[in-house]
């Protein structure tokens, strides 16, 4: 198990009423971990459209969630 | 990668009006002939919906870190002698600037490249979203559709 | 051939200093996103020669119509809000702004396509000469070549 | 015979060593009337690296010269 915490932004943090929270997951990539808060929160987008970052950064989904880290999923962006 | 030859490369978020004067003289240089602009202002009006103004938020440390990288890769594809980048976040009205880029270059080819390269990029990959407010109907987030991609959920 | 949207198309020559600030304000409107501009500085290099300064020369009456043909050309081509350029002519010292170029519109594409427009066609047609000044010799009109043209006489 | 004047910019100003002058000319056309002013001030620009105005418009070489019309003969140009 590792303690992450998670961030959302624009829609997804509409969606899931918070900006951040902590969680345990037993998950074995931030592919898996998006699945668990996309089933928690009854989140609608589908992965594919997202991109995801650990502690500042682009990352895989097929990482490991890292003990301690902080991890965002990123809906598409429209800056500009 | 990243620039070979001495120049300025820089990108940051605004929480405040953007003062582009000084913005601008910073990419002076003597033997700079050519500066290219580029700014991004609130439209009244976005796929056909009248927009009364609009709120940008970003993730701000990683928003940040992937604007330095785009300037960067400008700084290194580009001759350029300065590029820089002004992204603004929170409460915009309508007329207000949301984005500014400018480059300076020895050439216009490469001021004018630069500036394109980094609007572009900012546009798709600096994590900043755009909460717009109508005249005639609710606010909404905006997640553009990428070519391709899966109609966005309800 | 001529703009069919209620559009500014302006193209002036300056005889002393260009005041950027309003020039940008009159192409501020509320359908425009968009916001491309373009200046050329006067170099301390030209051909790797050391530049003083220099100076433009202008035939005035046919480079204000051919200025204004070629703005007006850009309104009609691309969607633009707006379109201007203002061209010094006179003495100019090295790092002074010798031209300036703005377009507006409601999307990018059109802005930085105008803009680039105007200033290669001002640079190919408007009869406008400069004279330059060197730290290491005699200065002298500049007549550049073009593509497979004769060599320049003596 | 037309009566024209004839303007010289920029290194054209420099071999005349005028800027205005005015002409009777019999040419029949802009080029005679350009050959006609190179003759006379030996300039050694080749009409092909030159153009033609007359009265603030371009204009072609094979125009007869408008009485009372101004010529100018138009060097490339180093703008921008």
């Amino acid at each position: 198990m590792a303690k992450v915490a998670l961030l959302y932004f624009a829609s997804l943090r509409e969606a899931t009423g918070c900006e951040r929270e902590e969680v345990e997951t037993g998950a074995a990539d931030l592919a898996g971990l998006y699945a668990e808060a996309a089933s928690r929160h009854g989140l609608q987008w589908p992965r594919e459209r997202l991109r995801v970052a650990m502690d500042g950064a682009f990352a895989a989904w097929s990482e490991p969630p890292r003990e301690g880290s902080e991890v965002a999923f990123i809906p598409p962006v429209s800056g500009g | 990668m990243g620039p070979t030859r001495s120049c300025t490369a820089r990108f940051e978020l605004a929480t405040s009006d953007i003062d582009i004067g000084p913005l601008r003289e910073g990419l002076l240089r003597d033997e700079a002939g050519a500066y290219a602009s580029f700014e991004g202002w609130i439209r009244n009006h976005n796929d056909g919906r009248p927009v009364s103004g609009l709120r940008y938020e970003a993730y701000a440390s990683l928003a940040v870190a992937e604007g330095q990288r785009i300037v960067e890769e400008a700084a290194g594809r580009f001759p350029v002698s300065g590029v820089h980048c002004v992204h603004r976040v929170g409460e915009l009205p309508v007329g207000g600037l949301a984005v500014w880029v400018g480059a300076s270059a020895a050439h216009r080819d490469a001021a004018f490249d630069a500036c394109r390269y980094v609007i572009d990029q900012v546009k798709l990959r600096v994590p900043i979203w755009k909460h717009e407010s109508y005249t005639d109907g609710p606010a909404q987030w905006l997640h553009p559709d990428e070519p391709g991609s899966p109609p966005r959920p309800a």
